[in-house]
């Protein structure tokens, strides 16, 4: 598995803003079926981390980032658009990444709690609700790379749980995900935490 | 769950746009009450006497068009910035330059197509003799599209910045001068009752000029105000 | 040739021999200024048609040429910085700017008072002056949009971005307006000279032009010497330098 | 030399305030931007050192302590 060509590779990547390294020489790979946790206190530069990884940052650091396979990045805003429904804004997400139909669709919004949601508009909805539609995305993804910032932010226990062991059967299936939380993950799998002070931790 | 093709992608970025807009009328509406609002001012400034009017009518409608075009560019990236969408059209398999251009053309639907088609009404209002109208759509049709990519490359440059509204009319106002020339004088022979085609055609030039450089400069701006 | 290129990434060279560089054609471009001024004012005959005014021509057209040659130079740098990513690039092209703002400023005010005694007005929409009132606006662009990002190496990169584009317009704008021009020009306002200038006249002309390229040059490397000193500050041989009380 | 004495050097048949003036504005730009970058400079250096001795006696009543 170790020899495999791994889905993201990151080589000496150090970062500096405001004068101040937030963390240095980091590197690592995340191979098919790895559950990578970003460990660092508010302000530790994870989110920073999290959009060098997916590609959105280009500048300002040093260091190589390779992505081998295509990536599903969620960030902290949700995307969704307040004048279309759920199923509008998944059927014309702006990724590009699949055409839905919608009998992918309604399943997707069934398992996160948003039955019956799928054709109101979207400024009706809650914030936690704004964060499920995103989630459907992960649903409807077949990128082999997850890229999840805070993906628990404004979500409910129950929600929480199922988001948890929906991450497992990705890996299980040789996807990966690289996440950022503050909360532990209660999962049976192998999770691998990364530091940003101190690369990974086994 | 096969991604879909670039142009299919393109069209459903068209139909989100417009979707979008259309939920939104009055967005749509916005701009067409600016012209109406400004044709009303120029009377009031420059006199109601009809000739006068008349001779000044292609360049204020020109004028008019072009300032409506400027203030609605800003929006074009704004909202998708704000809530995250923008992050994902740019981590998108798909070419960013046929994006952007879908982006664009929604833009100029719901703006510059809209003007071109309530423009004779304005004419009218300001006695632009009735031959010269079907040169004036023309070169609104085909200039409002320069405009709209024009604007957009402003719009890309300045959309991760709080305060870009005054800043984007100082940086594409000067780019939108040649196309205020053309347009103008396209309108201003046909009143004239000379052929406007070679400023029509030099209109279409620039357009062709625009469509294929324009795109690569907004995305290399997004891409710049998404990391900034 | 990659040693070169390799040499001119490197602050503290550049730093070096720009200071170097400046050190004799700093002299030579003031005493060409000198020079070309007192030749122009003292040493040649005035225009059988404009009379003294036509004086003016020798600053007005050097820094209307200059000015905008230095658009090319400030979107050539963006142009290096963004393929290369070349900091050095983004210092000459954030160096450029004001440099070239200057200079288009000094072009339409001697435009403008060259205006009044030919033409009888301040003002006239004539082309060139209606160009270079253009080019002022892009370079105030760049620098409103340059200075609006917090983030600096973002408002490089836009900023390069912003001047390509006005560097593929500059044509553009100038045959258009060229064009409307002479569409619109009244029979009462003709530009005269140029088409036969007078060698005496020419060479005062040609070693101002000259002078003030080379004027560009020492503002452009003294502007880019203290960007350098400030972006890498937190370096050794900066801090060395200031200690030293900024002798090199 | 084309004038015959000062006099005429200032008048220029009628011109020569519009030429003076040209000139002054042009005169008074090229020192400005000559001397802009001269100044930022020096102040730079001098706040950077400023900074620099202030750090060395922090640092060095750090190691009396």
């Amino acid at each position: 598995m170790s020899n495999a060509t791994p889905l993201l590779a990151v080589e000496s990547l150090s970062l500096e803003r405001g004068g101040r390294e937030l963390f240095q020489g980091l590197s690592f790979e995340v191979h098919a079926g790895h559950l990578f946790q970003v460990e660092g206190v508010n302000g530790a530069g994870k989110t920073s981390l999290m959009r060098i990884l997916a590609g959105l940052s280009r500048y300002g650091y040093s260091g190589e980032v390779l992505r081998n396979a295509p990536l599903l990045y969620l960030g902290h805003q949700s995307g969704v658009k307040g004048l279309l429904s759920p199923r509008e804004n998944l059927a014309l997400h702006v990724s590009g990444q699949g055409s839905y139909t919608d009998a992918q669709i309604e399943p997707a919004l069934a398992k996160v709690g948003l039955y019956g949601y799928e054709d109101v508009p979207s400024h009706a909805l809650s914030a936690g609700q704004h964060r499920r539609v995103n989630l459907a995305r992960l649903y409807l993804s077949d990128s082999p790379l997850w890229l999840l910032d805070e993906p628990f932010t404004a979500i409910d226990k129950a929600g929480v749980a199922q988001l948890e062991a929906l991450l497992v059967t990705h890996v299980e299936a040789g996807g990966a995900v690289v996440m950022t939380s503050h909360q532990a993950l209660q999962v049976r799998y192998e999770v691998r935490f990364l530091s940003l002070l101190e690369g990974v931790l086994l | 769950m096969s991604a879909p093709g670039p142009l299919a992608f393109c069209l459903r970025l068209l139909r989100r746009q417009l979707i979008l807009a259309v939920r939104r009328p009055i967005e749509i509406g916005n701009p067409l009450l600016f012209f109406a609002m400004v044709v009303a001012l120029f009377p009031l400034g420059l006199g109601p006497a009809p000739d006068q009017l008349a001779s000044f009518a292609p360049g204020i409608l020109w004028i008019i068009a072009l300032l409506s075009n400027l203030l609605t560019s800003d929006a074009v990236f704004r909202s998708d910035f704000d809530d995250g969408s923008l992050e994902q059209l740019l981590l998108s398999p798909q070419p960013l330059y046929l994006s952007v251009l879908a982006y664009i053309a929604a833009h100029w639907l719901i703006t510059g197509l809209l003007l071109a088609l309530v423009s004779p009404l304005f004419a009218l209002m300001l006695n632009l003799p009735a031959g010269a109208i079907g040169s004036l759509m023309a070169s609104l049709l085909l200039g409002t599209a320069v405009l709209s990519l024009l604007g957009c490359i402003g719009a890309a440059l300045t959309v991760g910045l709080k305060r870009g509204g005054m800043l984007i009319s100082l940086l594409i106002l000067p780019l939108y001068m040649p196309v205020l020339i053309f347009g103008s004088a396209a309108v201003k022979a046909a009143v004239i009752g000379a052929p406007a085609g070679p400023y029509l055609a030099l209109l279409g030039a620039m357009l062709c000029l625009a469509i294929a450089l324009a795109p690569l400069a907004i995305a290399a701006g997004l891409r710049i105000s998404i990391d900034a | 040739m990659w040693t070169f290129f390799h040499k001119l990434g490197s602050p503290p060279w550049l730093y070096g021999i720009s200071g170097s560089i400046l050190r004799w054609l700093l002299p030579l471009t003031l005493l060409a200024l000198a020079t070309g001024l007192v030749w122009g004012l003292l040493f040649t005959a005035p225009d059988f048609r404009q009379g003294n005014s036509y004086r003016i021509i020798y600053i007005h057209v050097p820094a209307a040429v200059v000015a905008l040659a230095g658009y090319y130079v400030m979107a050539l740098a963006g142009a290096i910085n963004l393929i290369w990513k070349m900091k050095m690039a983004d210092v000459a092209m954030r160096s450029a700017a004001p440099i070239g703002a200057a200079l288009t400023f000094i072009a339409l005010v001697t435009g403008a008072i060259w205006g009044k005694p030919t033409w009888g007005t301040w003002w006239v929409w004539d082309a060139r002056i209606t160009s270079m009132l253009i080019l002022l606006f892009l370079y105030l662009g760049v620098i409103a949009l340059y200075e609006a990002f917090d983030n600096k190496e973002a408002a490089g990169k836009a900023c390069a971005v912003l001047s390509l584009v006005g560097m593929v317009n500059i044509p553009i704008i100038y045959k258009s307006v060229d064009w409307w021009y002479s569409l619109h020009q009244p029979a009462s306002i003709k530009f005269t000279g140029e088409s036969s200038i007078d060698p005496s006249m020419l060479y005062p002309l040609l070693l101002m032009i000259g002078a003030f390229y080379a004027l560009f040059t020492c503002c452009l490397l003294m502007n880019m010497r203290a960007e350098l000193l400030s972006r890498e500050a937190r370096t050794n041989w900066v801090r060395k330098l200031a200690l030293s009380g900024g002798r090199d | 030399m084309y004038f015959q004495n000062f006099e005429q050097l200032l008048h220029m048949d009628g011109h020569g305030a519009f030429v003076w003036a040209a000139y002054a504005i042009t005169v008074f730009v090229i020192i400005a931007i000559l001397l802009a970058p001269g100044r930022r400079q020096r102040r730079f250096l001098t706040q950077l050192a400023g900074e620099l001795k202030r750090q060395r006696v922090t640092d060095s009543n750090a190691g009396e302590n």
